[in-house]
């Protein structure tokens, strides 16, 4: 066995040149004989679901890892004629940006002047911004200019947002806010 | 060597035991010596062996306690996927482990043996008339066990110049320094051990002495030898901070002063000057040993 | 991007970010692309691996000068002139692609005599009305051949129907001069614009040494024509600027004269910021536009009904000619059933704009009182532009609904905003009533990115969102079901826009089958309805030729039609890719062509110009190629324009630009900017330096919304002599929500910090990471100073203009926190877009 | 048993993105340095600072502008355990913990390690860390678990320049030669660190254009062993002397030594 010849060879070193070790070392002999331990791949039993970068507009694709509807891991998609498998740090970390101890999943809601978040049911937020947005839009929808041309129009709400949300959102979410005469939409993209 | 982030975090517990694993195998040494010369059944070579078992016990527990995974310390000893017996004679560190536990061994017999000539109990045959130490057998096992304390002596030594940390990885004469200084802090120890022992009459002090006074003046020409091999990081990490301190401690305190009281404080006859001679040995002992271990590790 | 779209026809990205790696020369300017676009930027260095040469000309050296062949630094805010100092010297050295330029652009054009140059008029163009800071832009057009029959608005608005309306629209040809020698034709009066442009005023106005302007000029040059090509790439540092459509526009004008347009290797790749914010420029949620690029129904133009809509927007003599079935296939998609013929397909319903309702500008609006509600989705906008004045408009609003994964600034304003903590608000005044709705990741819902080249890429639903996490269509969807019940019983005409839209996305419970979210809607109904079908039988539309104005036809977004031409083949998912263009993976609009305007990769005879730079040829029968067209698949090289057809039979076989209303590049656009037919330099509103080129100093129509917390330093003023930039870093995303709040980012760039020169740093005093304070006219903020050589100080007309920069990602939320960089930029803006001018601006920097 | 596998960083084409760095962390698992509230270090864009244990690449920064900046230059250089062919880390781990595998890279074991923290000394490269979560030695394990499963490691998908190049080492090191060929015939001084003459191998070595000593790099790593004769020889010399010197020192009271063992008899007797 390896190990003992390189004994042997300790001892002769030892009690022979100083320096055999290194000597030894020169050499090329080996220091540890190759030995295979059996690894487990952590995703191994995972489902796998192509999705693209949340980060910037390059598009890089990736895969998600999915482990009894959790996910696990997510990394770039080797098959991506876009990154071929690359991402950047912020690509690389999406999967914190999914499992974070800071996430919120509860609804909170702020009534007007309180110094503090109450959390609050869904259905419940969704009846109530649902009923101001009607109320906002009936008390400022303006039909006719001073000057007579017909606007259908609410100048009192404000639509902020969807340059990181899908397509068919942007698509959907302008066409609630048109039928509901709210013209101020805008996002991120002001080029 | 480069600069390092990553400190091994050898601290305390690590110097402790280096300084006493020393003093055991110096004791032992100078009781294998003793042993050689005829003098096996001497009560310095006594007072060595029941000195010698009891600190190394206290260092096995030193280093369990310093893994990070104390639970797992005989994984040093048997491979924990294999359970074969793990070796390897080229890591100081593993030739080391097994030191630690061989040693004791021998010691503890010759620890025994001390107290069977001390009439404390008899194990049939093996009695105060008839020890080991002084016999035949004696001598064999003596040899044994002096060589097995001057390895413990070296090993830590020889493990840290073993190393690619500045200030260890740079001089091969770490391993000689320690094993020296063993010496001198267990001829120490007995000075202090035979004082208190109140033998002051007793021609032994005398021999210690004058040993001690080799020895130390050996220790200190290694230490010169130790800083002058050093390259200049090696010397930038010791000459520094606490360690420089230290160091210049150990040189005086655990060199000059005690040659002094040796050789011209008349220590032999005067046993307040021997225990102070030992004790300040010991004290220069430890704090080389603090030197050593803290200095490369100060600049992290 | 009217930068893009004004000069060649589409507003996005000429080509796709892989051919990259096919280029000869590659410039990046206003764009860090290794650190904002790292992945895309691994095709530049697969270029440049082959030999390609790689300049990036930028005000600091980033990890993209790194490890680029020139660095050329140049004084933020002066592109224009090192850009028009390229196309001068191209046009003096005769360094232009002739062909290219006689076919394939509008240089050969004749302009009308009553149009004035900046050189006549000292800055400003003909056209220009001093008191409303505006353009009319009558004396730009081309000059064209007496008109056989009167044509026009009027004349349309007789049509009786659509064909009639936008044939009636068609005006006669443009005089042309193909020797180019003609004084007024757009080449001469090219020539005549950037004499001035000089390498020598280039290194007086941009403080860029002559010699690399030289070596840039000579790289580019010696690397574009019919054997080799060059590619530019730009971001944000060109956009956001009082004059960023302009300075596009300048490097649209200098790829034309290269040739480098619609050929691999070449174009122009707008380097976007945002997941999808391609896809919504698209389908935008910008109140400036409907679908597809049409603009939004507006009475500042002649709107005031579809046929008036139609006649005003439709472009005769391009593709643009089929507005009306676009437009009406986009009405049918709103309204439905309740939109007929007879009815304008409900085009009263929809609403008008009567202004610019632009982020910048409802933020002021809201400021002063006048928004009520708002729904901020993914943004945040408590750390953008005069961040401060956009949180006390926050505290304005009577509610406000957030969508996010993380409490950001803009969701926590009324307890943690700066003016809180400093006591100039209190929480108790604050009345907004504010909502926060947790959002759903990428991986935890289903729909389409579209990605910076145009790319639409479905992303699958892997997870449920954890809790009340829901995908955003899912909020939508579900807060107009309420709305639609609300209205339900309302007889007031006004509600009809509401009662009539169509919402049928319902879920699908088979898909939602595996997760416990089960009333997530339909995902694939929504991309169903953008792609288009027919209402007889509900079949996909398959391609543009099949949208209709007869109201036979749905069709959301006109151009995505064809990414869903059958159930079974949602394009956006299909994933068979190759080595190189890939039309097996995903869909790029439109209609899977990924280099736009390949037409002009061939010669006008069809063919390639050169072996190496072949793309997509003429075959004899078809154009063939590596790419699917852009082009009439059949239409022959030697197809002369149809004297009275309309669309594309007005146009050539030569014509590679169909989207324009002649066929070619728009070296000069004689309509669709605000603030001028060609790139001219204006110094940035707020610069330390006067404009050495004319007497008018900054844009004369740039945007500004006055208000007691939006002032702006007067020119050169004492009291903030730095130039400041802003910027991102490869370690953050933006606002920092999406990376502020996660540990593996954090830890990369903990702390916010300006960069400065060793230079400045001595004069300041100021030691490696001492803090410092930075003031501008809006606020003082703090930060740790990162002295760097990296950081150099300009000459500029023989003066020390130092220059600073700041990365803008961090704020008072997260696990790692700092000042709001934005609090110091100002509501100021270009004109055509309302972008605002975070690129370069003035401040002073003080050791704190 | 594989072909050995292994890193080829070459560091004229890294921009410095740290997608290594957050790659390595979100396949492994590790912390960031205080839970993400890191502090800036003011060393160029390096906030990471080290290798250690939960670090297992680092992106290095290294600024050469001369004061007009006519010599502009800015090194990135993205470090890794160099998994060497003779590894001083294998050589000393006293438990068995630190195996070569079938893909000739080194690997630390952490449910076999116990922690006694010889291998962080004895690498010459400053590489391993304790990982304070599980109190054990770590360092990258060249994703060993991704190997076995045919995978590229998790840094080498991620870099998007292609700065680290994972591969059969043989085929790396053909590669990084013509890259050295092509870098020098355009001016470039560059070579290869880590070939077969350092350490019999580095199995992660790189391309560099400046001295070792400029990236933080040792130019002659050794190992740990290198004086582990010398330090026992000259150790027995020093016992040896001293063992001399108490001999001489005992050796002339041989007689009163055999005289006192009687007393001792005698005295224990009262």
């Amino acid at each position: 066995m390896a190990v003992s010849r390189r004994q042997f060879l300790k001892v002769t070193g030892v009690t022979t040149a100083g320096t055999a070790m290194g000597a030894l070392a020169a050499l090329g002999a080996d220091l540890g004989p190759k030995v295979a331990r059996a690894q487990e791949l952590r995703i191994r039993n995972a489902k796998v679901y192509p999705t693209v970068c949340p980060y910037c507009a390059v598009g890089c694709g990736m895969l998600t890892h999915v482990v009894d509807g959790r996910i696990v891991n997510i990394e770039g998609n080797p098959e991506s004629p876009v990154n071929q498998g690359n991402l950047c740090p912020k690509g690389a970390a999406s999967y914190q940006l999914a499992v974070n101890p800071n996430r919120i999943s509860q609804v909170l809601y702020r009534a007007p002047g309180a110094t503090a978040w109450e959390p609050k049911p869904l259905d419940w937020a969704m009846d109530r911004i649902a009923e101001l947005f009607k109320k906002t839009r009936d008390e400022t929808l303006v039909e006719k200019t001073q000057d007579g041309k017909l606007v259908n129009h609410t100048l009192g709400i404000f639509s902020l947002g969807g340059a990181t949300m899908d397509n068919e959102w942007n698509y959907s979410h302008s066409k609630l806010m048109r039928s509901m005469g709210v013209v101020a939409i805008e996002n991120q993209a002001r080029i | 060597m480069i600069p390092r982030e990553n400190l091994t975090h050898w601290d305390a517990l690590v110097y402790v035991e280096m300084f006493l694993a020393g003093v055991a195998a110096g004791a032992y040494m100078t009781a294998a010596i003793l042993e050689l010369v005829g003098r096996g059944r001497s009560s310095v070579a006594r007072t060595a062996h029941l000195i010698a078992f009891p600190l190394m016990l206290v260092c096995g527990l030193l280093l369990t306690v310093d893994l990070g995974r104390p639970e797992r310390f005989w994984h040093m000893i048997v491979q924990s996927k294999t359970s074969l017996p793990m070796f390897k004679l080229w890591s100081p560190m593993s030739m080391g482990s097994w030191l630690v536990l061989v040693f004791p061994a021998f010691a503890f017999v010759s620890f025994l043996d001390a107290l069977i000539a001390g009439r404390l109990f008899r194990i049939g045959g093996w009695r105060a008339e008839s020890t080991l130490h002084g016999s035949p057998a004696g001598r064999i096992w003596a040899v044994i066990g002096g060589l097995l304390a001057f390895a413990v002596g070296s090993y830590s030594g020889i493990l840290l110049s073993a190393t690619n940390f500045p200030g260890w990885g740079d001089s091969a004469v770490l391993g000689a320094l320690f094993v020296v200084t063993a010496v001198a802090t267990g001829l120490g120890a007995l000075l202090l051990g035979e004082a208190i022992r109140g033998q002051t009459s007793h021609p032994d002090i005398g021999d210690l002495a004058r040993a001690s006074v080799m020895v130390i003046l050996w220790q200190l020409i290694l230490i010169v030898v130790f800083v002058a091999t050093l390259g200049p990081a090696g010397v930038r990490v010791f000459l520094a901070g606490s360690a420089l301190v230290a160091i210049v401690g150990a040189a005086l305190l655990g060199g000059l002063l005690p040659l002094l009281l040796l050789r011209f404080g008349a220590a032999a006859a005067r046993p307040s000057m021997a225990a102070l001679a030992g004790v300040l040995v010991l004290v220069g002992g430890f704090l080389l040993r603090y030197a050593v271990v803290i200095g490369p590790q100060q600049h992290g | 991007m009217p930068g893009l779209g004004v000069s060649f026809g589409r507003g996005a990205a000429t080509t796709f970010s892989r051919d990259v790696a096919n280029s000869d020369c590659i410039t990046i300017m206003g764009s860090n692309m290794a650190e904002c676009h790292p992945v895309a930027f691994r095709w530049v260095m697969k270029a440049k691996e082959k030999g390609a040469k790689l300049i990036h000309v930028d005000p600091r050296f980033t990890r993209t000068s790194a490890v680029a062949d020139i660095h050329a630094p140049i004084r933020a805010g002066s592109d224009i002139v090192f850009l028009g100092g390229l196309i001068n010297y191209v046009i003096q050295n005769e360094k232009y692609f002739k062909d290219y330029v006689v076919s394939y652009t509008n240089a050969a054009t004749i302009i009308t005599d009553q149009f004035k140059d900046t050189e006549d008029l000292d800055g400003v163009f003909s056209g220009y009305d001093q008191q409303a800071r505006t353009y009319a832009n009558q004396t730009w057009q081309y000059a064209r051949e007496q008109p056989a029959t009167p044509f026009g608005f009027d004349e349309a608005m007789k049509a009786s129907n659509f064909t009639e309306l936008v044939t009636k629209l068609k005006p006669p040809p443009a005089r042309r001069d193909p020797t180019l020698q003609d004084p007024r034709s757009v080449f001469q009066l090219l020539k005549r614009h950037y004499a001035r442009y000089t390498p020598e005023m280039v290194e007086r106005i941009t403080g860029c040494p002559k010699e690399t302007f030289l070596k840039v000029a000579e790289t580019i040059t010696a690397n574009s024509g019919p054997e080799r090509t060059a590619t530019m790439a730009y971001a944000v540092a060109w956009t956001q600027h009082t004059i960023g459509v302009q300075i596009i526009r300048a490097a649209g004008i200098l790829q034309q004269l290269l040739g480098n347009i619609g050929r691999p290797g070449g174009g122009i790749l707008a380097l976007r910021g945002h997941a999808t914010i391609q896809g919504s420029t698209d389908n935008p949620t910008l109140y400036h536009s409907i679908t597809g690029y049409m603009s939004h129904p507006d009475t500042r133009r002649r709107h005031e009904s579809l046929k008036a809509y139609l006649a005003t927007e439709t472009v005769p003599t391009a593709f643009l000619s089929n507005q009306p079935k676009w437009v009406v296939s986009y009405l049918k998609a709103l309204y439905g059933d309740a939109a007929t013929a007879a009815n304008d397909y409900g085009y009263d319903w929809h609403p008008k704009i009567v202004g610019d309702h632009s982020h910048m500008a409802m933020m002021d609006a809201a400021y002063k009182g006048t928004v009520k509600g708002m729904f901020v989705m993914g943004q945040n906008p408590a750390t953008s532009l005069n961040a401060s004045l956009q949180r006390k408009a926050l505290g304005k609003l009577e509610w406000l609904v957030v969508r996010d994964f993380f409490e950001t600034e803009t969701a926590s304003f009324w307890y943690a905003s700066p003016e809180v903590k400093s006591g100039e608000l209190k929480t108790a005044d604050i009345k907004t009533e504010v909502f926060f709705l947790p959002a759903a990741h990428v991986a935890e819902m289903e729909g389409s990115f579209t990605n910076t080249h145009r790319l639409l890429q479905w992303h699958e639903k892997g997870a449920d969102p954890p809790g009340d996490g829901r995908s955003d269509i899912w909020f939508t969807y579900w807060l107009g079901t309420r709305l639609k019940n609300l209205y339900a019983n309302s007889t007031n005409p006004r509600d009809q826009g509401i009662k009539a839209l169509v919402w049928n996305y319902e879920p699908d419970q088979q898909r939602n089958a595996e997760f416990r979210i089960k009333d997530e809607p339909d995902a694939l109904k929504i991309l169903k309805e953008i792609n288009g079908y027919n209402i007889a039988d509900g079949s996909h539309l398959k391609a543009f030729a099949d949208i209709k104005d007869d109201g036979s036809t749905v069709c959301g977004n006109w151009i995505y039609t064809g990414c869903f031409p059958a159930p079974d083949q949602n394009l956006t998912a299909s994933r068979k890719p190759d080595d190189y263009v890939s039309l097996g993976w995903g869909f790029n609009w439109p209609a899977n062509r990924h280099i736009m305007y390949n037409r002009a990769s061939a010669r006008p005879d069809g063919q390639p110009w050169s072996e190496r730079k072949k793309y997509v040829w003429w075959d004899g029968q078809k154009w063939t190629g590596l790419d699917v067209p852009d082009f009439v698949p059949t239409k022959a090289p030697d197809t002369p324009s149809k004297p009275d057809g309309i669309g594309l039979d007005a146009q050539s076989g030569t014509d590679p630009f169909i989207m324009k209303a002649d066929g070619k590049g728009w070296l000069f656009a004689p309509s669709g900017l605000l603030d001028g037919p060609l790139p001219t330099h204006y110094e940035p509103v707020e610069s330390p330096v006067q404009n050495l080129l004319y007497k008018q100093q900054a844009s004369p129509v740039y945007k500004h919304w006055d208000s007691d917390i939006n002032k702006l330093a007067q020119v050169g003023d004492p009291n903030f002599p730095y130039v400041i930039t802003t910027y991102r870093l490869t370690e953050h995303h933006l606002s920092g929500t999406m990376s502020r709040w996660l540990p593996w980012l954090a830890e990369l760039q903990p702390e916010l910090f300006i960069e400065m020169s060793p230079e400045l740093a001595r004069e300041k005093g100021v030691a490696n990471l001492d803090f410092v304070k930075i003031s501008s006219p809006r606020a003082t903020i703090r930060a740790k100073a990162l002295v760097t050589p990296r950081i150099r100080p300009f000459t500029i007309d023989g003066k020390t203009v130092h220059l600073v920069g700041m990365p803008w990602h961090w704020g008072y939320q997260g696990l790692v926190t700092g000042d709001v960089v934005n609090n110091m930029s100002a509501l100021i803006a270009d004109p055509n877009v309302s972008m605002h001018e975070g690129k370069a601006f003035v401040c002073n920097v003080e050791k704190a | 048993m594989a072909a050995a596998m292994g890193f080829y960083t070459d560091t004229t084409v890294c921009i410095g993105c740290k997608a290594c760095e957050v790659a390595c962390k979100e396949w492994n698992q590790l912390p960031a340095t205080n839970g993400g509230a890191n502090t800036l270090s003011g060393n160029s864009y390096d906030n990471t600072r080290e290798l250690n244990g939960t670090h297992w690449r680092h992106v290095k920064f290294v600024e050469q502008f001369s004061p007009d900046r006519k010599q502009a230059q800015w090194l990135m250089m993205s470090d890794v355990c160099k998994h060497c062919v003779q590894a001083g880390c294998l050589e000393v781990c006293p438990t068995g913990a630190i195996i070569r595998t079938e893909f000739d890279t080194v690997v630390i074991q952490s449910d076999v390690c116990n922690g006694c923290r010889d291998c962080i000394a004895a690498c010459p490269f400053d590489v391993i860390g304790i990982n304070e979560a599980t109190g054990t030695a770590q360092k990258c394990t060249l994703c060993y678990d991704r190997l076995q499963n045919g995978l590229t490691p998790a840094c080498a998908q991620a870099c998007p320049t292609a700065s680290i190049q994972f591969g059969p080492i043989q085929e790396l090191r053909q590669r990084a030669d013509g890259r050295v060929s092509t870098l020098k015939a355009q001016g470039t001084q560059a070579y290869v660190y880590g070939d077969e003459k350092m350490l019999g191998g580095l199995n992660s070595f790189y391309l560099l254009v400046d001295r070792p000593e400029v990236y933080g790099l040792p130019p002659d790593p050794q190992l740990p062993s290198r004086s582990l004769g010398l330090s026992w020889l000259l150790s027995a010399g020093g016992a040896v002397v001293a063992g001399l010197a108490g001999a001489l020192a005992f050796r002339k009271q041989r007689m009163d030594g055999a005289a006192e063992a009687t007393t001792v008899g005698e005295g224990s007797e009262r």
